[in-house]
């Protein structure tokens, strides 16, 4: 289905290329936009969000997101007593999470 | 009105035919004939009267419809068939297609105007079509300084992940194109795609604008994919598998809405997040930072852009059906195929049509179960998407601070309040073995 | 079929490896480097186990890709062009590399892995769930604790030390 | 570019078309409105010059040098607070340009109807050369902080350097305007 | 749970409105009515007479080519030229009278203002684009002809909405 | 932006705004810090779909704005040196068209100062006629201001609906004074032309349907929690500095401050009617949105008192000399509340048919003050919110 | 089942050597970055390999365990490099020596 997609896409473009006009006469045309201005300074820039501390939790909530998968696929043929260490896992992510979204959530500091 | 069009001259114009002519050949040539082979060999050809059927003696049987039946059967059982037409491409395509339609007159409705009205004969019904026109032949613009693979190929990536997603969704029994075992995981490992083209296409652009609406739309699918993973998992935990196909089969009775409702809430907030739409557009808060990180993308490349993320939001209101309305299950409400006409053939008066392929056509593949299996998924899947339509008419956007802390404190909550409500419900014996179902 | 899907891989996996390390542009590193980690998902899944293919996609390829990407668009690009790598740094390398893959593939090949086959049906993923609850527990929980640590970790490191306070306050 | 270099604007006053002497203009004055300007002619004497006391409005005239002091006792004396408008009007024939605040209250409410009208006269050169020749006058920013962009109009339409206004840029007019500051009155429209 | 109730009562105020009246106005099938024959100006009263202000209208019989109107526009728009008419009337000897560029025109209607003999109104016709700009300059023999102006439809308030019809 | 200027002002204009008033007095947002390469200098506008046309020159620290330095200018057509050029009538249809929503109000304080600098005494009935075309074009005014800050906070319905509905108002407008949008109805001793027959009925019957679907604005923008949590406390203008920066009109009594030039200082027949003065007390982006709209309801009310009071007959206009004159060396200052805030025109006559200098002082560029002020410290994603809340309407601060 | 271990044991053994070449020639942080995720993947291949040649689940769980493990080096590593370029403006590693202080 991926490929398909690609195989599917990629003529699209190539006939829109063909039939559509290629005007090449004003090289201001092809600046990239600035809302009228000609561009100032380099476009990608180091910039920083102030959000990067979200894609660091990301990183590492996603790995324990997935590991709850193969603990919640496998739950109906568990013991109870198993849910334990999976709670103190949990218990264990969440109180790191506090602290995470507390830094995170801090204004001056990103 | 000579001042708008130029003159008429008939070289020019024979001369711009004949082009169209060739770049239409040497297309069929290059890419049709080559498709159309390549389905000839890979489907397995059936036994007609003894003989095998092969390429060239199907297309000499075009000429009797009741002897291209048994060959339409055959395409239909194919993968090529599954990927292109039934539950993959085109017909999300086509839903997507007419999501956009419905999407313009609905707004419209309810802002008290009329909508695309003209083109078409009714309520502006081929719009779509003229806007296709139009971003097809549209100038494509690259910015200076853009880095240029990158930039060609992130749409294209982008209609072509959507897709694979599309592949997953089971649309009716045994119809689904990628019936794997691990397809809830299979959806996450794709939608961890959409970012990274995201922000791979803002970055090629060299421009601000897409740079910082990159950067958000980022953040902001980051950060709604974990409430979005943890949603999900009440429902894996009490059905116990990760198969889509399964997940559904398992609904029967009732969809897991009612159990488990505050998950279903929660995937549709982050839905509606992760498809960038009002209330949570800010990748493309045209206010703020022009489009977000499509402001560089022109004609077509724009278009696969949108064509993708209508797929994309065929794909999510899908899985949001099969998760938790119960995909294809629903009462039989689509008339059994009569046996009578599909042995017998059609009696029209005095003549009998016969048609001998309807049989194998009717009872193998399109069965009675499949067509209203369809019918309440595209049912629910309209339902669904109603809803996602609508804050589109009532709400503003979010700002991006609000939106994080929105994802990753409320709805991280709630997804944990969800999953101890899905293991109260197993431990409590209402669910799972032994329990209702 | 497997076997040609194997080469596949192992030319998808190899190659981009080495262009994610040898490329000029990081950010095609990068790219590189996610068709290596999706190579090394392809491996997984020829060797039937699904679970850690698609747990390696969703976290290898969706996430750290993604954090390294970003990195990487945070750093200057004159900047990751500056230095020119030592000629003879870059030879002693390969050299190292060669020896390494050398020696090391001919004592795989002599021992007894050769001859290792199996008829054994794969392991399904939901033994993986119940090992996490069960035997590997401790190592769940250690686990947890990693991962609470490096998460407090990383944002403590990566916080911005407030040198602009001073400035103001002066 | 000092102030006491230049000569004193005031040197004919008669001649001003905007100055009315109280006197000629009307029997009955307003009350409160005197009382207001009674109140800068006392605290000024002859520094300032009453144009005119008309019903909510009240004309002062003061030279560039004393405009800060008085806008300043305008502020904490009498308590208006901000600046409604700043316009320039050209005076070629006098070789003058006036500067007219029209400052209110919003913080009083029984000066919420009254305006006052602090009227002062910068130099005026033939050729000018904006922000470099003797069009000068003290800025009111520090006093009035509303004024900041309104002087700023000023400067680009009359070419009346601020000093002291930190932030003397162009505003409205196009960034390669290389012409006489547009609303002196020899600035011809093209055909009119 | 004020945000919660916030954004149901927006989503029903939503879903309220599928079932409204469209109000917009579909322009070149419909057309709206306007008061009246157009903006006239009775210079006895020295008051106007209200109506819409869109093309001008020239009585040839009562224009006496005092070029007031044109005056009149001097410090407007400029649009009014006095243009040589062929035909003679007793009053006008000059036989002058005006011819309006449309292209400059305002419709501030203080030409009809200055006008002290009727000669001048402006009629309800707004439809006036052309392919060129010299389409746009009326001469005083177009100015003559009375547009016809189709006028139907008007803003009605009903139970379900306002609506033009 | 610095071409032609001298080296001294060069060099204030190419770093960032440092100074403060030399009072204690802080401006509200950050301190400043040293500029380096954190930081991104962005253009939005003139082209920008949430700009108007106005350049705004935002320097952002990832998601924070840091400065903004407002560059108005790009549809300057120096309305006050036309008006030096031509006599007292002929200014009438180019004053108005700096915004032309707002025409009526917009002409007002220019007709009220000719008609005392002439002496020319107002028919009654002409006052009310003013009256209710400035209170219906303030809606218009407010409803195309409501469309596009609900386009500015992605809310495609609010854009629709008031841009829908105003066409009950100028459908009345366009009734009394034969134009749709730019009316020239004022006039120097009255207006143009009487009310057509049957007005008042219908003028009550669309101002009562209008204000009823104003009032379900309500559900969808401003009880919208989404809105709410966007634009309270954001940009928020204390009471000390709005007093200080001079802002006016809606700005000025969201802050607290109760000043309506309607109200301290009636013109025309205000004094006779009930106004209500809104005013909050927040001084932020939400009251500063909502207070126009609660305006537009005081507006129909203020409407329906005058059909009310009007005399039925009379006349509506004085007849004025060819080409009137003022009574020799004359200034007049007059000032009316518009739909964005006290209105001032500035008029110097030396007895010459044309005004000697015409000065508009209009409320936009004196709110415009209000923005670098706002905006710094602010989040990227307000400033669209923050900067319309100011009720700025970008040609007008140009004239 | 036509792939033996040896292969996959093969190709883990090439990506190690990559993986140390890297370590071993380049300066850049975030290229030793690469090398170090390369030389991890080559080590979870061969766990799940052989997890699945001795057919044990223990395989595939050390290997999620130890594809967690490298979120979490790369999430630390990153914020170093973001630290190291915020303190020095670059990201070469030579250039970090005074951090040995």
């Amino acid at each position: 289905m991926f490929a398909f997609g690609i195989a599917a896409m990629a003529p699209a473009l190539v006939i829109s290329r063909m039939i559509s006009p290629r005007k090449r006469s004003n090289p201001v045309k092809f600046l990239p936009m600035e809302c009228g201005q000609v561009p100032s300074g380099e476009g990608r820039t180091h910039f920083m969000m102030q959000y990067y501390p979200y894609i660091l939790m990301f990183v590492v909530f996603d790995v324990m997101a997935i590991f709850l998968y193969a603990w919640g696929s496998a739950l109906l043929e568990l013991p109870k007593s198993a849910t334990l260490p999976m709670m103190g896992f949990l218990a264990i992510m969440f109180g790191a999470m506090a602290p995470a979204l507390y830094l995170s959530g801090k204004r001056r500091i990103w | 009105m000579s001042v708008i069009a130029p003159k008429f001259k008939l070289s020019g114009f024979i001369q711009s035919l004949l082009d169209n002519i060739f770049w239409i050949l040497l297309l069929f040539v290059l890419i049709g004939l080559p498709a159309v082979f390549i389905i000839l060999i890979v489907m397995p050809m059936p036994v007609l009267d003894g003989e095998l059927l092969t390429p060239f003696l199907a297309l000499s049987y075009l000429a009797n419809p009741t002897r291209i039946l048994p060959v339409i059967h055959a395409f239909m059982t194919t993968d090529i068939f599954r990927v292109m037409a039934f539950p993959g491409f085109g017909f999300a395509a086509l839903l997507a297609a007419s999501v956009i339609f419905a999407e313009r007159k609905m707004m419209a409705k309810l802002q008290l105007r009329v909508g695309p009205f003209y083109c078409g004969k009714f309520e502006g019904i081929l719009q779509l079509m003229g806007d296709g026109l139009k971003l097809i032949s549209k100038e494509i613009i690259i910015p200076a300084k853009a880095d240029k693979p990158i930039f060609w190929a992130a749409p294209v990536l982008f209609v072509a992940t959507a897709a694979a997603f599309v592949a997953l969704i089971p649309v009716a029994p045994g119809w689904v194109v990628a019936d794997i075992d691990l397809g809830l995981l299979a959806v996450f490992a794709v939608i961890g795609f959409f970012p990274i083209i995201t922000i791979l296409s803002a970055w090629s652009a060299n421009s601000k604008y897409p740079f910082i609406g990159g950067i958000r739309a980022l953040f902001q699918m980051v950060s709604f994919e974990i409430p979005l993973i943890l949603s999900l998992l009440g429902v894996v935990m009490v059905t116990g598998t990760l198969n889509l196909s399964e997940i559904t089969a398992s609904q029967s009775n009732f969809p897991w809405i009612i159990f488990l409702p505050i998950g279903a809430i929660v995937f549709f907030i982050t839905m509606l997040a992760e498809l960038e739409r009002i209330p949570f557009d800010l990748p493309e808060a045209e206010s703020e930072i022009v489009a977000g990180w499509l402001t560089e993308l022109s004609g077509m490349l724009y278009g696969l852009v949108q064509l993708g993320s209508y797929l994309k939001l065929y794909a999510f209101a899908a899985l949001f059906v099969v998760l938790f309305l119960g995909g294809w299950n629903g009462p039989m409400i689509i008339p059994a195929i009569p046996e009578q006409i599909l042995t017998e053939g059609i009696e029209m008066g005095p003549i009998t049509l016969t048609v001998d392929g309807l049989q194998s056509l009717f009872g193998n593949t399109i069965t009675q179960e499949m067509l209203n299996g369809t019918f309440w998924f595209v049912l629910k899947t309209a339902g669904v998407i109603f809803f996602i339509i609508l804050p589109r008419g009532v709400f503003p956007r979010v700002r991006v601070d609000i939106l994080l802390n929105l994802g990753w404190t409320k709805l991280i909550g709630l997804c944990f309040i969800n999953i101890f409500i899905a293991l109260g419900l197993l431990y409590a014996g209402v669910l799972g073995p032994g329990g209702l179902q | 079929m497997a076997d040609i899907a194997f080469l596949a891989l192992a030319v998808i996996t190899i190659g981009s490896a080495i262009a994610a390390l040898e490329m000029r542009s990081l950010i095609y590193g990068s790219i590189a480097l996610m068709g290596s980690l999706g190579g090394i998902a392809g491996f997984f899944l020829l060797l039937d186990a699904p679970f850690v293919a698609l747990f390696q996609l969703a976290v290898y390829v969706g996430s750290i890709a993604v954090l390294i990407l970003f990195t990487v668009m945070l750093v200057k690009r004159e900047l990751i062009f500056k230095k020119i790598e030592d000629k003879r740094r870059k030879f002693a390398g390969i050299g190292l590399m060669l020896i390494l893959m050398a020696s090391l593939g001919a004592i795989f090949i002599d021992s007894g892995i050769k001859t290792i086959t199996t008829d054994e049906p794969p392991v399904d993923f939901r033994d993986i769930g119940i090992d996490f609850v069960t035997y590997y527990w401790p190592a769940l929980i250690l686990m947890g604790l990693i991962l609470a640590g490096t998460v407090t970790g990383a944002l403590v490191l990566a916080r911005r030390v407030d040198e602009e306070d001073e400035q103001r306050t002066n | 570019m000092s102030s006491d270099s230049n000569k004193p604007v005031e040197e004919k006053p008669e001649t001003k078309p905007v100055v009315k002497k109280p006197e000629e203009k009307s029997v009955e004055l307003p009350k409160f409105e005197k009382d207001i300007s009674d109140k800068i002619v006392e605290k000024f004497g002859d520094k300032v010059e009453v144009a005119f006391v008309k019903k909510d409005r009240v004309g002062i005239n003061v030279s560039r040098e004393n405009v800060h002091d008085v806008a300043e006792f305008i502020r904490d004396g009498l308590n208006y607070d901000h600046v409604e408008s700043v316009s320039g009007v050209d005076y070629p024939q006098d070789n003058e340009i006036a500067v007219v605040y029209h400052i209110g209250s919003y913080s009083d409410p029984t000066l919420a109807r009254q305006l006052l009208v602090l009227s002062t006269r910068a130099q005026r050169e033939e050729n000018p050369i904006p922000g470099n020749d003797a069009t000068r006058l003290p800025t009111l920013r520090d006093i009035f902080y509303s004024v900041e962009f309104h002087e700023r109009e000023i400067f680009e339409m009359f070419g009346v350097y601020f000093e002291g206004h930190p932030d003397n840029r162009r505003l409205l007019l196009p960034e390669d305007w290389a012409d006489i500051p547009p609303l002196r009155k020899d600035f011809a429209i093209k055909g009119r | 749970m004020g945000t919660a109730t916030g954004i149901i009562r927006a989503l029903n105020s939503g879903i309220k409105h599928l079932a409204i009246k469209r109000f917009t106005l579909r322009y070149p099938e419909e057309k709206l009515k306007f008061v009246g024959d157009g903006y006239q100006f009775d210079p006895s009263t020295g008051v106007g007479i209200a109506g819409l202000k869109g093309r001008h209208m020239l009585f040839h019989d009562k224009c006496t080519g005092c070029q007031l109107c044109s005056i009149a526009c001097e410090g407007v728009a400029e649009a009014i030229a006095m243009v040589k008419v062929p035909e003679e009337h007793k009053h006008n000897k000059k036989a002058i009278m005006p011819q309006i560029d449309y292209g400059k025109c305002v419709f501030c209607g203080l030409c009809v203002d200055a006008c002290p003999f009727y000669a001048l109104y402006m009629t309800n016709d707004y439809e006036l684009s052309t392919f060129s700009k010299e389409g746009l300059i009326y001469t005083p023999a177009q100015l003559q002809v009375k547009p016809y102006v189709a006028q139907d439809s008007e803003i009605i308030i009903t139970d379900r909405g306002a609506s033009h019809g | 932006m610095t071409t032609e200027l001298p080296a001294d002002i060069q060099s204030s204009s190419s770093e960032i705004q440092t100074d403060k008033p030399s009072s204690n007095w802080l401006p509200p947002g950050l301190a400043l810090q040293k500029v380096d390469e954190r930081i991104m200098t962005l253009n939005v506008g003139p082209q920008h779909p949430g700009s108007g046309h106005m350049r705004l020159i935002v320097q952002i620290d990832g998601d924070y704005i840091v400065a903004c330095d407002p560059d108005p200018g790009y549809v300057h057509r120096g309305e006050e040196k036309m008006a030096e050029y031509r006599n007292y009538i002929t200014n009438i249809p180019h004053l108005e068209r700096p915004v032309i929503h707002d025409s009526c109000n917009m002409l007002y304080p220019y007709v009220l100062g000719v008609e005392e600098l002439l002496g020319i005494e107002v028919p009654e009935r002409a006052k009310y006629v003013r009256v209710i075309a400035a209170e219906l074009n303030r809606c218009i005014y407010i409803m195309y201001w409501l469309a596009i800050y609900g386009i500015f906070l992605g809310h495609s319905t609010m854009f629709m609906w008031p841009t829908g509905d105003r066409e009950l108002l100028i459908d009345l407008m366009e009734k009394m004074t034969g134009a749709r949008v730019t009316h020239s109805h004022f006039i120097p001793g009255g207006v143009r032309n009487d009310l057509p027959a049957n007005f008042e009925e219908v003028c009550l019957r669309q101002v009562n349907y209008f204000e009823k679907r104003i009032k379900e604005y309500a559900a969808v923008f401003y009880d919208n929690p989404i809105l709410i949590s966007r634009t309270q406390n954001t940009g928020v203008l204390s009471r000390q500095d709005a007093i200080r920066l001079g802002v006016t009109g809606s700005v000025l009594r969201a802050s607290g401050i109760d000043f309506d030039v309607r109200k301290k200082e009636p013109y025309d027949v205000y004094d006779e009617l009930d106004i209500q003065s809104i005013v909050m007390t927040e001084g932020d982006a939400y009251a500063r949105s909502k207070i126009p709209w609660l305006d537009m309801m005081d507006s129909c009310n203020i409407i329906r008192q005058a059909l009310q009071k009007m005399p039925k007959s009379g006349s509506v206009r004085v007849k004025l000399k060819p080409n009137p004159k003022g009574k020799g060396l004359d200034t007049v200052y007059k000032r009316v509340e518009s739909g964005r805030g006290s209105l001032g025109c500035y008029i110097v006559s030396d007895g010459k048919p044309e005004p000697y200098r015409l000065k508009l002082s209009v409320p936009s560029f004196r709110n415009l003050i209000a923005l670098p002020y706002l905006l710094k410290g602010e989040k990227l994603g307000n400033m669209p919110s923050v900067y319309w809340s100011l009720n700025y309407w970008p040609v007008e601060a140009d004239r | 089942m036509s792939n033996e271990l040896i292969d996959f044991t093969l190709v883990s053994v090439a990506l190690l050597g990559i993986g140390i070449y890297g370590l071993a020639v380049k300066r850049n942080f975030i290229r030793m970055l690469f090398a170090i995720e390369i030389i991890i993947n080559a080590a979870n291949l061969n766990l799940v390999a052989f997890g699945r040649f001795l057919p044990h689940s223990g395989g595939q769980t050390l290997a999620l365990f130890s594809i967690a493990i490298a979120a979490a080096e790369v999430a630390i590593g990153l914020s170093l490099i973001i630290v190291a370029y915020r303190m020095y403006q670059n990201i070469d590693i030579e250039d970090f020596r005074s951090l040995k202080g």
